[in-house]
């Protein structure tokens, strides 16, 4: 609906500047310019559909969900790392709009950045609940249990989980930018989220990160909560976790209560 | 591979806050001695030389010394390992900071024992 | 010749029922080695959209029971349900949701503990087991999370499958891909397979699905042989917003939102007088277009006619405790504060009951391969599916199709694995000299745009028998036109590539799912013919069945439905 | 921590994405300001334990090194690491107390739009103080330096 091609009089037009490479093939950086129609609710992603349906099919870009809930599609936009379908042309104010890849992730092509290492970090925090009895891989014993959370301990970690793993934090932060090792902001968020799991049983989570590329290279420059569409704020997880690192917060956490739920073993 | 480090890192950062604050205080008190008589006679040498035998004051410049040596090249240490990421690397920063920290403590101590014997 | 990766289970797609089948297939049995491919990043899938929440019944305590659950779903599915399918669904699910606490989830909970539940349309007790509006990307990023404690579970991102292979004897033995990283074809080969791709919504323009969300996997089905089930059972839900048709959960609703009119009343109660604006989806769309049909709508900017969704009653506090993704949504995509203003909303295309057809375990008819989740068809939705249940069926299958492919793959472990040379060759030339390599003047993204304005004028939610004759005979000229061609000639992430085999797909569906309303001439859940308004039970209570026979006729049959103790019965809200 | 399979530097912003601190704001103004001061007086003070290491050499050495600092040029570069020294502890203490978690709010339920909650004002005033503070000794250290 928002790609409607119709010449219309009134219509506002954008120049959209895009990165171009194909690192593969190893061929020159270079920008292409288009010249693109926008309505008030246009966004970037919308405008850079246009340009691949209507004028340039080969421009590659990674996009999915288009309502800021999959983090597929973030890029540079006028210098800042943003989602391209949560940033409104009409909100940019400016009359050029250059597009480049997310910076500190490899250029795969044009707009599209390899995010193996930043999975790999987010991977490497054991991004998952460890729980002494809660889940038995071997499932005759399997025992299903039910825990009580409370609301004010759900708040503790519940804003830490809004990531979506759009890698827009990870390519702001400074430390980033030159160090490969470092986890990154998302990464770290997520090991406080977990760590502040009343749920989880993990007892070495802090000594993951607490190495000479580890948490200790945040330096609090807070790009990465700038940037963070959804809010998470991972410069606060960062400082929270090490806060405790410090042993200024007391490091042991109540766990929540747990009770044991009667499986249907007969509807397995 | 980071496990069997002598400091963990967490340690270290906890050296890097300790030096930093205390050298506040230290420089502090240094940066006084210089102002309680006017600047240009704060510069004198027989002024400083008196400075030197005051066993108050010597105890200031050696804990300036240390602290800010220790903070300061652990600050170097934490830009370059942000640098470049390879062993090689790594450990060449590691024994270039703490022989660059020993090296200038020890200088600047030599300064301190033998103006001290002026 | 051509690469080939071997892995004992392959599972393609990793929304809920991908990833929750991943990591049932690796508790199962931790010694086999699990493909999970998606053709986007794994945790991006568009079940992260989902947003109202889980069906289960928790609350016994309290007066909920599992029937209950199970004759609403039976109920809300116009009877066309296999009743012991809901059975299933009922039973097990409670137990994914204690499940996914233990992996993580953040569900909201109540003062003293306890996970808390909603009301949602269709049910006869709260039973939405909700995480504020995030419900579904919760269990996404929960399950994908507790994915990468496995070591065994090798995720391929960005590999897009364009057909399904097998021995010759109607086993399952693999898939071909393309890695859009490099390009390159590739010969995935497993004994055994999970097919989760989802749902197909990019079939109309105005829908709330991800741009991602094409046919693709069930085409892949269809091609190989395997029937659709119920493909003309479109869901629309009531609530999307314009222009863009992003989804306003139901469980706006379901906190009490009301849906008004231009006269500031609650037409629902004209419709559905017990269950007001809390009807199953099917009715309260039926009752807006009527509301709009009779000149109570509004205009939106757009030129499109609308109602409005009012929540401002609900106050600051709880929209922003419960509903805070919603209003963000509002916000950016719509310009209107959900605290402050009601919000113009539009049915809109949101879900396929139809799929491929599996029976009650999730097995298609190709040996050694399941179906889980939006792209299978086990019969539990029937002719309309409830909210939150959608969610609840991605759980429970893929945990079942998950044991049962880990089971079928152990057993057939040293299997050797054999695939037909030729059946490789004929699928790459179809997609390299077909498309990649093809030619034409016409630019496939007008073809696209052009099916998807046709499917949503045609097959919206009143059809008749004229207008979907006329929309088939639009979408054969439109697969006549010479636009399989791709003008981007690099092997790298060539998404134009992509998008043209999509398209492909898109029109092969679009036309199976016109047929399929167009042999249905009743009235039964989502499906509304103006020509035939009403329930037809001798003749309907059946699934429709289609199967791939050539690439110009597909071929159509019926299947029983399954009942066990619920007569049809009228559907009154 | 695994090694990495994925050590590929291409796109890596590196020491360009330092040089326009400002599109992110004061906290990353901060960052940059901390980092180029510390090098500058870890150099200052290498020089500086150099400079009056002279003095057991006698007077007369002392007196002919200190000549060369004693210049118009001398002074603004002793200001400079007045002003450097200044920012730097004050920043400095800020940063501590960030980094054991004071200050910064707690996690809670954001609302769009978001505001991150580290980077609240509180913090935002810390980093001007800090600059403010380290203008004024600048200003005293020039009135000392220059005044006689």
């Amino acid at each position: 609906m928002n790609n409607s091609n119709k010449n219309n009089k009134d219509e506002k037009k954008i120049v959209l500047k895009i990165f171009r490479e194909n690192t593969a093939q190893k061929t020159d950086r270079h920008y292409d310019k288009f010249n693109v129609p926008y309505k008030k609710w246009t966004t970037v992603l919308d405008a850079l559909l246009h340009v691949k349906s209507y004028m340039d099919p080969s421009v590659a870009i990674r996009y999915s969900c288009r309502m800021a809930s999959c983090g597929s599609c973030g890029m540079k936009i006028n210098g800042i790392p943003r989602l391209a379908c949560y940033t409104k042309i009409s909100e940019l104010e400016t009359s050029t709009i250059e597009c480049e890849p997310l910076p500190n992730l490899p250029v795969i092509r044009d707009l599209v950045t390899d995010f193996s290492r930043f999975f790999n970090h987010h991977k490497n925090v054991q991004p998952y609940i460890q729980s002494n009895d809660g889940v038995d891989d071997s499932d005759t014993e399997k025992k299903t249990f039910s825990f009580y959370q409370s609301p004010d301990d759900v708040d503790k970690y519940l804003q830490f989980s809004y990531c979506i793993k759009c890698g827009l934090c990870y390519s702001a932060c400074p430390t980033v930018g030159t160090d490969l090792k470092f986890p990154g902001p998302q990464a770290l968020a997520q090991l406080y989220r977990y760590f502040a799991d009343t749920r989880d049983e993990a007892k070495n989570r802090l000594d993951i990160v607490d190495d000479r590329h580890g948490i200790w290279r945040c330096h609090f420059a807070g790009s990465c909560s700038k940037v963070c569409p959804k809010g998470v704020d991972p410069a606060l997880g960062i400082q929270l976790l090490r806060s405790y690192m410090l042993g200024i917060s007391k490091n042991e956490k109540k766990l929540a209560k747990k009770i044991e739920i009667k499986t249907n073993e007969e509807n397995i | 591979m980071e496990r069997h480090r002598m400091l963990k890192e967490s340690q270290i950062m906890k050296i890097h806050y300790i030096t930093g604050i205390a050298a506040i205080f230290v420089v502090a008190v240094h940066i006084l001695m210089r102002l309680i008589v006017p600047f240009g006679s704060s510069l004198e040498y027989d002024y400083i030389i008196s400075n030197y035998k005051n066993i108050f004051y010597v105890f200031i410049l050696e804990s300036i010394l240390v602290l800010i040596s220790i903070h300061g090249f652990n600050g170097i240490r934490i830009i370059l390992l942000e640098l470049r990421q390879n062993n090689a690397w790594e450990n060449m920063i590691t024994i270039m900071t703490i022989s660059a920290t020993i090296a200038l403590i020890a200088y600047g101590t030599r300064t301190i024992i033998l103006a001290n014997g002026l | 010749m051509t690469d080939h990766i071997s892995h004992d289970v392959l599972i393609i797609g990793t929304g809920l029922a991908g990833l929750r089948s991943a990591i049932a297939c690796a508790m199962r049995n931790e010694k086999l080695n699990i493909g999970v491919i998606s053709k986007v990043q794994a945790m991006r899938s568009h079940s992260v959209s989902a947003e109202g929440g889980t069906a289960a019944v928790l609350f016994s305590d309290e007066g909920d029971n599992i029937e209950s659950h199970i004759y609403d779903t039976i109920r809300g599915s116009d009877f066309l349900c296999d009743q012991d399918v809901a059975e299933k669904l009922a039973h097990e699910i409670p137990n994914e949701i204690y499940q996914l606490d233990m992996w993580g989830m953040p569900w909201s909970r109540r003062d003293d503990g306890r996970i808390d539940q909603r009301k949602f349309g269709g049910y006869s007790f709260p039973r939405a087991t909700y995480a504020q509006d995030k419900v579904g990307f919760y269990e996404m990023q929960t399950l994908y999370d507790t994915c990468l404690k496995y070591d065994n579970i090798h995720f391929y991102n960005e590999w897009f499958c364009t057909s399904i292979l097998d021995d010759g004897n109607n086993n399952f033995a693999g898939v071909t891909a393309i890695e859009m990283k490099s390009g390159n074809f590739v010969i995935f080969k497993s004994n055994s397979g999970i097919i989760a791709t989802g749902g197909a919504g990019r079939l109309y323009s105005f829908c709330t699905y991800a741009y991602s969300s094409t046919p693709d996997g069930i085409d892949m089905a269809f091609r190989s042989g395997l029937a659709l089930k119920d493909m003309e059972f479109v869901q629309f839900h009531p609530t999307g917003i314009l222009p863009s048709g992003i989804l306003i959960t139901e469980g706006a609703r379901g906190e009490g939102g009301y849906l008004i009119n231009n006269l500031k009343e609650r037409f629902m109660k004209n419709y559905a007088p017990e269950k007001l604006e809390l009807a199953p989806r099917d009715v309260v769309c039926r009752s807006m277009i009527k509301e709009i049909e009779n000149g109570r709508g509004f205009k939106h900017e757009t030129g499109l006619d609308c109602l409005k969704l009012d929540l401002t009653h609900l106050g600051e506090e709880r929209i922003k405790e419960r509903l805070a993704g919603i209003r963000e949504i509002g916000i950016k995509f719509s310009g209107i504060d959900i605290i402050s203003e009601p919000i113009e909303i539009r049915p809109v295309c949101h879900y396929m009951m139809g799929g491929i057809h599996t029976n009650i375990d999730g097995q298609t008819g190709m040996n050694g391969l399941w179906s889980a989740g939006e792209a299978a068809c086990n019969g539990l939705h029937g002719a309309n599916r409830l909210g939150a249940n959608s969610t609840s069926e991605c759980l429970v299958w893929g945990n079942i199709t998950g044991r049962l492919a880990a089971d079928y793959a152990q057993k057939n472990k040293e299997k050797s694995i054999d695939i037909a040379e030729n059946k490789i060759l004929s699928e790459e030339k179809r997609i390299f000299d077909g498309i990649f390599r093809g030619s034409g003047q016409v630019n496939p993204y007008d073809v696209r745009k052009e099916f998807t304005d046709l499917m949503d004028a045609k097959t919206y939610i009143f059809r008749n028998e004229n207008t979907l004759i006329d929309g088939l005979k639009k979408v054969r000229e439109l697969q006549k036109l010479s636009w399989k061609h791709v003008d981007d000639s690099s092997k790298e992430y060539n998404t134009n590539f992509i998008n043209v085999m999509e398209i492909d797909s898109l029109l092969r569906i679009g036309e199976i799912i016109i047929i399929g309303a167009l042999n249905r001439r009743e009235s039964r859940g989502a499906h509304s013919r103006t020509d035939y308004p009403n329930r037809d039970d001798v003749n309907f209570l059946k699934h429709t069945l289609a199967y791939f026979k050539d690439s110009a006729n597909p071929h159509f049959s019926w299947h029983p439905v399954t009942l066990t103790r619920y007569v049809p019965a009228e559907r009154k809200y | 921590m695994k090694e990495l399979e994925h050590d590929s530097r291409n796109n890596l912003e590196g020491l360009k994405g330092w040089l326009n601190p400002s599109r992110y704001g004061w906290e990353r103004i901060s960052y940059w300001f901390q980092r180029i001061t510390g090098v500058f007086l870890l150099i200052y003070f290498i020089g500086h334990v150099y400079e009056t290491s002279t003095i057991v050499n006698g007077q007369n050495a002392w007196e002919s090194f200190l000549e060369l600092t004693q210049t118009v040029w001398g002074h603004l570069f002793l200001i400079m690491v007045i002003g450097a020294s200044t920012f730097h502890s004050a920043n400095g203490i800020r940063l501590i107390f960030t980094h054991v978690g004071i200050g910064l709010g707690t996690p809670g339920r954001p609302d769009y739009p978001y505001n991150p909650s580290s980077l609240n004002y509180r913090q935002k005033s810390g980093i001007w103080i800090a600059l403010i503070l380290s203008a004024a000794a600048m200003y005293y250290g020039f009135t000392v330096l220059f005044g006689e």
